[in-house]
């Protein structure tokens, strides 16, 4: 209906495969940066930062890395909460390691080291699938959990066994610790959405992200029309692991400040995670987005509309949270198992032959 | 006709052309091709290399100045490059239907003695060798799909891609020999000579000027307006004089591009996707399209199907006037812009017009509906009147003077007469030279001072100054009762309903009319399946009372609205049967540009058309039929022949005198 | 017999014990899953969630109190009166039946056909649901648990292995009970799924649907029943945790212990999930006895899994699961 | 062993037939204790179309999958390009060049056609993932390449207008004839075919068989196929290997192997299964 596509047509290959193939999109793409780089930042304020921009920009990128595992190289994983938890930890140990370095490397870094880890526990990918290797990546959510609880050296021996991020700057702009201004962190985190994002659309649209596909699809035709699994599986558990990490260290340095392993890298976290791909829509870098939008805001809105405008205790609040999203998802699954991104698909399809049905 | 090309800057042939726009618009797009996935590009500056680097190949191959070189394929830059290579080199292109069977492409090359051969692929290529030994003086041929055809015998078979390898390493041997070539090119040498496949016995080589195309296409660039930014689709086939006008005459005029569809199947996305701003398509086309924006919005849902019906009702109310630039209330264009946010913008842009200026039908007359519905979206189709002896261009509708009944006012640098018999002349720097090796015909149809009979019967309106054609005139002939006869008139009425393909009248000399009906597949066959009425065949559908019966009623509406018609109230249908097969060209039954050959159809189903007339109910018979691998088989049905009520016809005399 | 062996001896009973309780959880999983081919994640919030039940009904709570008084400043708690634990238990297995027939109604009937992944996810949030609801019905604080089973410690096998070694063994009698009523339970559930007709039904249907559809099973049926029997398996393991350490959120965590035996005894095997069971009931316990002290205790937190997942990487198809040939 | 034979010949049909280019010797393959294949030898000459034929449930795919390397044989030995074959992954015999398509149709349901048969230039893709991270360079120069070589198949097999479809949404004829594409795609000097016309109707078994001879045509690519419909692939195939239960029971050229009374006699009888 408001594609206008006579006339957009590719004379070479780059242009035709590049992100936003439709001028239309291409376009709507730049307004939103726009808008996300040069407005909000001059309009946000502490509230919408910590409520909802901070928790949905991190979990996009948390999101984002999973999707690539689960959603494009079929390997589902339980274990997030305890990658990211590596993520928090290796930061904080950098942060206060070296503390002159700037912190964008600390947060870079510190993805280097989950996907390390995350590689070590995607090894037995290659033998253990489907449910078995779900199962098998709740190992390192408990060990990794537990490792971080019971080894005084990760916490720096600190008394309460918590981690406190220490007040660190870029471009002496303060970006962690106590004091900082909404629109710094605000915009700290968007810059590593956007190159994580960029990262992610380009593997995912060339050949290492057909070579995940391919495995998701049908691993053994894969290996045997050429695929080298472990390379293929391997790589995958390596990006996600990448990204999981930046999410967990800004998690931790930006958003929270202090991190008690347990309560914030527990299960719940691999599991919310997970329903943001999947309420997204797996395999779909959009799908991340708006998977993340909604379980960020819903829990928002939930609590406006009962505690603000019912007035009920928390608790309950909270109890009746956990109901509406359990609900929310099995009747998301049952209306639209591919989630938002589908959605998104089949409204734009339908757009672009407006006003023909098919 | 005393124009020299001083009015066209010494221009005075096509290379010429391609050598300025090669100075001029050097960067800019001249061809584009679908292929691999992507628009493949060529520059004018690409092109004139290309182009060149085959002219010396084709010198180097022996092509000398006169000599004929077929060209036979479907639309791609390449062919568009031999056309112009060989003008360069002096030599006659003659681009020949590729659809066409051997046999008749055996009469093109043996008729005008072509020594080369210009061709696509293997399937042309075994067709050409096929009828070889019938042409004595055929020597070369080139093609450009090397693939099934290595292990040809190459002696004189050559790939398209080495005759330019060739010419470009013989290029210090033979460049002076072709700008010596280049430069003895006039106005009056021959630019092209294009088969006419003639309604009536075999084909004629209309021989063209370069004083033809580059005068015609001049003129209609500037009355339309045309510049070197449009982009058109070339669909048609090139052996058609309309194709050699806009993708050749007036694309090298103006320096705009010439883009070529990846295949038949990926036409209409193609289409989409290079939103063309300069269109040229016969009614045929409107007309299947339109039918098929109705079939699918017919699954639309309710709401989307409402809201569409009625923005279309009020795009028909004011769509055409806006467009002409009348005057038109506030309220109705605020609803016409709000109608195009939300389905006339759409539907253009799906259908590939987002883009166009200018659109163009003609070679047919073209159903108001049809046209009506287009001009309403806002695209600004019109109608033209040609013909290949005058290089196209006859009448031309200017913009805001467009309907659907006339073919407009007389093209620029072009004379009308009309002879008392009704039949139409026309004299024009576009008139073509001659027939090829025919003086006979070229006698008959052009006198000594350059007027061209059309055989087209028609007037000018008074008040407008637009001519209307009512038929063919030698199809034009007299009832029993001394009243008009003129067939194309009832049969384009009765075709402007989506689910009658083709009419043929009879009744030339009888004292009533009789017509044959081919039922439009798509449409019926939708409109029986919505129906839930079974077929396995055409012949099944063609035969099922429910289609006769809505067929009859088509009949009986045209009857009564022809009966209005004082002069042609006579050519009511009193009887007609629906056929059991589609006319087909390979049956000879219509020309290679879908005109029903009505002397052959009226001889060959002859036991048909007796029984319309001796009143029987049913009919018997068996016809032979071409499949599209050229084998022949026979078809037999038994056929139910309809009566039509006709209104009774009072003041009919009072016309008449 | 030195001291650290007869030590060990004691974990190794009390792992014991502890394994045949996961066995029972887990056999909960390998009901469904052999059925339905559905993992069901939400297991252990059905245990929860019966305990909370069970102990809802016994005291006479006023289910959704916390929720009207909310909303309409009412001050409700209990109906005062307090049903018998045989009574209260009954009455808890048929609103689990009653959960079986809602969670087949509105929730996998619609969900036919969809890939396991899929599934699976609806269970987790089938298990959000299923938390929440017990919440709001029951209110979340931490309740205490007693259908009258024996507890404290065994005096009979303490002084008996005092006798023997000079030390006596600490035995809980809940455990020793919990552990007889699971045997009994486990030998039910395998003599059900073997013998019974219901029994094998439910493993045609496991083994092909179409099948079983074409022989007049009724699917629907089927999966009402092993829901209900996997409600059933989720009360008796809330029971026996919940008198143990009270109904809490925690319980609902107990689930996942039992998914590392599912890895060693594989998806569908009955027989894999009592030995698994058993093997990391009696592995984690020793392990912390033995390890445990020397890198920071709690390595029950994981020990299941790193074993399962080392174990899995030598034998994917889990102990009693046969071997997978690939095919193309 | 080293003992390739190099004497090449030209067919009727003007094709150049190489020396042999993979040799099998005495292959054999148990799945416990079903024997699928017993003892079995033969080669594959370059540029020519070698078919295993057989009746169902004969051992042929057995022995196309020995051969691209998804089965490993308890005995016997397998000789590529005069080498002897040491054990290796799937993946590593692909990488060789040997591509395959699959009886019943493997293609990634999930992508596109175009994507598909991108997958086949596995082979070709180097760059490594930090340059496709960022998207430049040597990744995109790549990426466009090998689409330029993938185009041609596309073109080649007149696949063009599907070629943003994904393929699930495709027929089963054309999922056929994308399976092909990808498979050509990796440019393979032997190309496999595991019953290439199973399940097609009439006219696209026809095409089908024109798009084998083509490719072996026009690419000089050595085709290794099988196919239980004899009559097929007598037309196709220059060199016929029949198998039973098994066992080889005839190889030679279609005419030999007709009149070859064993096969007359196990397979003819079954022929029309």
């Amino acid at each position: 209906m408001f594609y206008r596509e006579a006339g957009d047509f590719k004379t070479t290959y780059a242009a035709d495969s590049q992100t936003f193939p439709i001028k239309f999109d291409r376009f709507r793409y730049y307004a939103v940066s726009f808008v996300a780089f040069l407005i909000i930042p001059f309009v946000i304020n502490d509230y919408w930062v910590n409520a909802i921009f901070l928790p949905f920009l991190i979990y996009s990128i948390a999101a984002i890395g999973l999707n690539i595992l689960v959603g494009y190289c079929g390997q589902v994983s339980l274990g997030t909460g305890g990658f990211m938890a590596v993520g928090a930890y290796g930061c904080y140990k950098l942060m206060t390691a070296f503390p002159e370095v700037s912190i964008f490397f600390h947060v870079l870094l510190a993805g280097g080291i989950t996907s390390i880890v995350c590689v070590l526990f995607g090894l037995p990918s290659l033998r253990i699938k489907g449910f078995y290797l779900a199962v098998a990546t709740l190992a390192a959510q408990f060990f990794l959990v537990w490792l971080f609880n019971r080894v005084p050296w990760f916490y720096n021996y600190s008394a309460s066994g918590q981690i406190n991020a220490p007040e660190r700057t870029v471009f002496g702009i303060e970006v962690t610790g106590p004091n900082t201004e909404a629109w710094a962190t605000y915009l700290f985190c968007l810059v590593f959405l956007t190159i994580c994002a960029l990262i992610a659309r380009n593997l995912t649209r060339g050949t290492q992200g057909r070579t995940w596909m391919a495995i998701r699809d049908m691993d053994i035709a894969a290996e045997i029309i050429g695929v080298n699994p472990l390379k293929a599986k391997i790589s995958a558990f390596a990006v996600s692991g990448f990204f999981v990490g930046v999410s967990g260290a800004l998690f931790f340095s930006v958003y929270l400040g202090a991190v008690e392993v347990g309560e914030v890298f527990g299960i719940n976290k691999s599991f919310l995670v997970l329903f943001m791909i999947i309420i997204g829509g797996l395999g779909s870098i959009f799908g991340s987005f708006a998977g993340a939008a909604f379980l960020v805001l819903l829990p928002v809105l939930l609590k406006n509309v009962l505690v603000g405008m019912l007035g009920w205790p928390t608790d309950l609040a909270a109890h009746l949270e956990f109901l509406i999203i359990g609900g929310l998802i099995i009747t998301f699954l049952i209306a639209e198992p591919h989630g938002l991104a589908q959605l998104w698909r089949v409204a734009k399809e339908k757009l672009r032959l407006w006003p023909f049905p098919h | 006709m005393v124009q020299s090309s001083q009015a066209t800057g010494g221009l005075a042939s096509i290379p010429a052309l391609l050598q300025r726009n090669a100075d001029q618009h050097g960067a800019k797009a001249a061809y584009r091709e679908k292929e691999f996935g992507i628009w493949q590009t060529w520059t004018w500056a690409d092109t004139e290399k290309e182009i060149e680097a085959l002219a010396l190949g084709l010198i180097n191959l022996g092509v000398a100045e006169g000599d004929f070189v077929a060209i036979i394929g479907r639309n791609r830059p390449y062919f568009y490059w031999s056309m112009v290579a060989v003008q360069s080199v002096g030599a006659v292109p003659v681009p020949l239907y590729h659809d066409s069977a051997a046999d008749e492409m055996a009469y093109v090359l043996g008729h005008c003695g072509a020594q080369y051969a210009i061709v696509e692929d293997q399937e042309q290529v075994d067709k050409v060798i096929e009828v070889q030994d019938q042409l004595h003086q055929f020597t070369h041929m080139i093609y450009i799909d090397p693939r099934g055809l290595r292990k040809y015998d190459h002696h004189q078979l050559h790939q398209f891609s080495h005759i330019q390898d060739q010419g470009r390493a013989a290029r210090d041997e033979w460049i002076t020999d072709l700008k010596e070539r280049r430069s003895k090119l006039t106005y009056d040498s021959t630019c092209v000579m294009l088969y006419t496949s003639g309604t009536t016995g075999k084909p004629k080589g209309v021989v063209l000027s370069n004083r033809n195309i580059i005068e015609s296409a001049k003129n209609a660039c500037e009355f339309d307006k045309l510049n070197a930014g449009e982009e058109i689709l070339a669909y048609l086939p090139m052996a058609w004089v309309g194709d050699f006008i806009f993708s050749i005459g007036q694309a090298y005029w103006t320096g705009f591009c010439v883009n070529c569809p990846e295949s038949p199947e990926t036409m209409m996305t193609d289409l989409r996707e290079i939103g063309p701003t300069y269109y040229f398509a016969p009614p045929r086309v409107f007309e299947t399209q339109l039918t098929n924006v109705m079939i699918r919005m017919e699954d639309a849902g309710g709401f989307k199907r409402k809201m569409f019906h009625h923005f279309m009702d009020h795009a028909k109310k004011v769509g055409g006037d806006i467009l002409d630039g009348k005057p038109v209330g506030l309220m109705d264009r605020l609803k016409y812009s709000l109608g195009n946010a939300l389905v006339y913008g759409p539907l253009k842009d799906t259908l590939g017009f987002g883009r166009v200026r200018v659109g163009y039908t003609a070679g047919e007359a073209i159903g108001p509906e049809i046209f009506e519905f287009y001009r309403s979206l806002g695209i600004n189709l019109k109608q033209l009147y040609g013909q290949t002896e005058a290089s196209v261009f006859i009448t031309v509708q200017p913009d805001g003077e467009v309907r659907a009944d006339t073919v407009g006012v007389p093209a620029p640098d072009v004379e009308i007469r009309i002879a008392d018999d009704g039949e139409i002349f026309y004299r024009s720097p576009g008139v073509f030279v001659e027939y090829f090796n025919n003086p006979d015909s070229t006698a008959s149809t052009k006198d000594a001072e350059g007027w061209v009979a059309t055989g087209d019967a028609g007037f000018f309106e008074e008040d407008s100054g637009h001519l209307r054609i009512i038929d063919r005139a030698k199809d034009v002939g007299k009832m029993a009762d001394g009243s008009m006869f003129a067939p194309k008139y009832v049969e384009n009425k009765l075709k402007f309903y989506p689910d009658i393909l083709e009419v043929v009248l009879f009744g030339n000399g009888q004292d009533r009319c009789v017509a044959f009906i081919n039922i439009d597949l798509t449409a019926v066959g939708n409109w029986a399946e919505r129906n839930n009425i079974a077929y396995a065949s055409y012949q099944e559908l063609a035969g099922h009372p429910k289609v006769l019966d809505t067929i009859q009623n088509h009949v009986e509406t045209v009857n009564k609205s022809v009966a209005r018609d004082p002069m042609l109230s006579g050519c009511q249908v009193h009887r007609f049967l629906v056929l059991h097969k589609e006319l087909d060209a390979d049956d000879g039954e219509m020309t290679r540009t879908r005109k029903v050959r009505r002397v052959i159809v009226a001889d060959k189903f002859k036991d048909l058309v007796d029984a319309l007339y001796d009143g029987a109910p049913t009919v018997s018979t068996t016809t032979e039929v071409t499949y599209e691998d050229g084998r022949k088989g026979s078809i037999s049905a038994t056929l139910e022949l309809r009566d039509a009520k006709v209104v009774a016809v009072t003041h009919q005399q009072v016309a008449a005198e | 017999m030195s001291d650290q062996l007869v030590f060990a001896m004691e974990v190794f009973l009390n792992g014991l014990m502890a394994g045949v309780l996961y066995a029972l959880v887990a056999l909960g999983f390998v009901l469904i899953y052999k059925a339905s081919g559905i993992f069901n994640y939400a297991q252990g919030v059905m245990a929860l969630f019966s305990a909370l039940t069970l102990v809802g009904i016994m005291e006479g709570q006023v289910p959704f109190a916390h929720v009207i008084n909310a909303t309409f400043g009412t001050d409700l708690h209990h109906f005062g009166w307090h049903v018998p634990g045989f009574v209260a238990i009954l009455l808890t297995m048929a609103v689990m039946v009653l959960l079986a027939i809602c969670v087949q109604k509105f929730v996998f009937r619609h969900l036919v056909g969809q890939e396991p992944i899929i599934l699976f996810m609806a269970t987790i949030g089938l298990a959000y649901f299923l938390e929440g609801v017990g919440d709001l019905m029951w209110g979340s604080e931490i309740k205490k648990l007693d259908v009258g089973l024996p507890q404290g410690i065994n005096l009979m096998i303490d002084e008996t292995t005092f006798g023997w070694f000079g030390y006596g063994f600490f035995i809980d009698n809940l455990d020793i009970v919990a552990t007889i009523i699971a045997a009994l339970l486990v030998t039910a559930l395998v003599i059900f799924s073997q013998y019974t007709k219901q029994g094998r039904a439910m493993r045609a249907v496991a083994d092909d649907h179409q099948a079983a559809l074409s022989v007049g099973i009724s699917l629907n049926f089927i999966w009402v029943m092993v829901w209900s029997v996997a409600g059933f398996v989720a009360l008796v393991a809330g029971i026996m945790w919940g008198t143990k350490s009270g109904v809490q959120f925690s319980l609902s965590l107990i689930a996942l212990k039992a998914l590392p035996v599912l890895m060693l005894g594989g998806f569908t095997s009955i027989p894999g999930a009592i030995v698994g069971g058993l093997i990391i009931g009696v592995g984690e316990k020793l392990f912390e006895f033995a390890i445990g002290p020397m890198v920071g205790g709690a390595t029950e937190n994981w020990f299941a899994y790193v074993l399962a997942l080392i174990f899995l990487v030598f034998r994917p198809q889990g102990l009693f699961g046969e071997k997978i040939i690939e095919r193309v | 062993m080293n003992d390739m034979t190099h004497d090449s010949y030209t067919t009727e049909d003007g094709r150049t037939i190489g020396g042999v280019v993979m040799e099998m010797k005495n292959i054999t393959l148990r799945f416990g204790g079903v024997v699928a294949i017993e003892n079995i030898s033969f080669d594959i000459r370059e540029g020519e179309i070698r078919a295993i034929i057989g009746p169902n449930g004969a051992g042929k795919s057995s022995m196309l999958n020995v051969i691209s390397g998804f089965y490993v044989p308890q005995e016997g030995d397998v000789f590529y390009k005069g080498q002897k074959r040491p054990p290796m992954r799937p993946y590593q015999v692909a990488q060789q060049g040997i591509a395959r398509t699959f009886q019943n149709i493997a293609l990634f349901e999930g992508m596109s056609v175009l994507d598909n048969v991108m997958t086949g230039r596995l082979r070709q893709m180097k760059s490594g993932l930090l340059a496709q991270a960022l998207w430049k360079g040597k990744a995109e120069a790549e990426e466009v390449a090998n689409r330029e070589a993938v185009e041609r198949i596309i073109d080649f097999l007149e696949i063009q207008h599907i070629r943003k479809t994904p393929v699930s949404r495709l027929p089963y004829g054309l999922k056929k004839r994308v399976e092909l594409a990808r498979a050509l795609a990796a440019e393979p000097s032997i190309l496999l075919l595991d019953e290439p016309m199973a399940g097609m109707n009439v006219e696209e078994k026809e095409d089908m068989s024109r798009f084998i001879l083509d490719v072996n045509d026009e690419f000089g690519t050595t085709i290794a196929l099988i196919e239980h419909d004899m009559g097929v692939v007598m037309d196709l195939s220059d060199r016929v290997v029949v198998m039973d239960y098994g066992k080889k029971i005839g190889d030679g050229t279609p005419d030999e192997v007709r009149n070859n009374q064993a096969v007359i006699d196990a397979y003819l009888g079954v022929a029309h299964d």
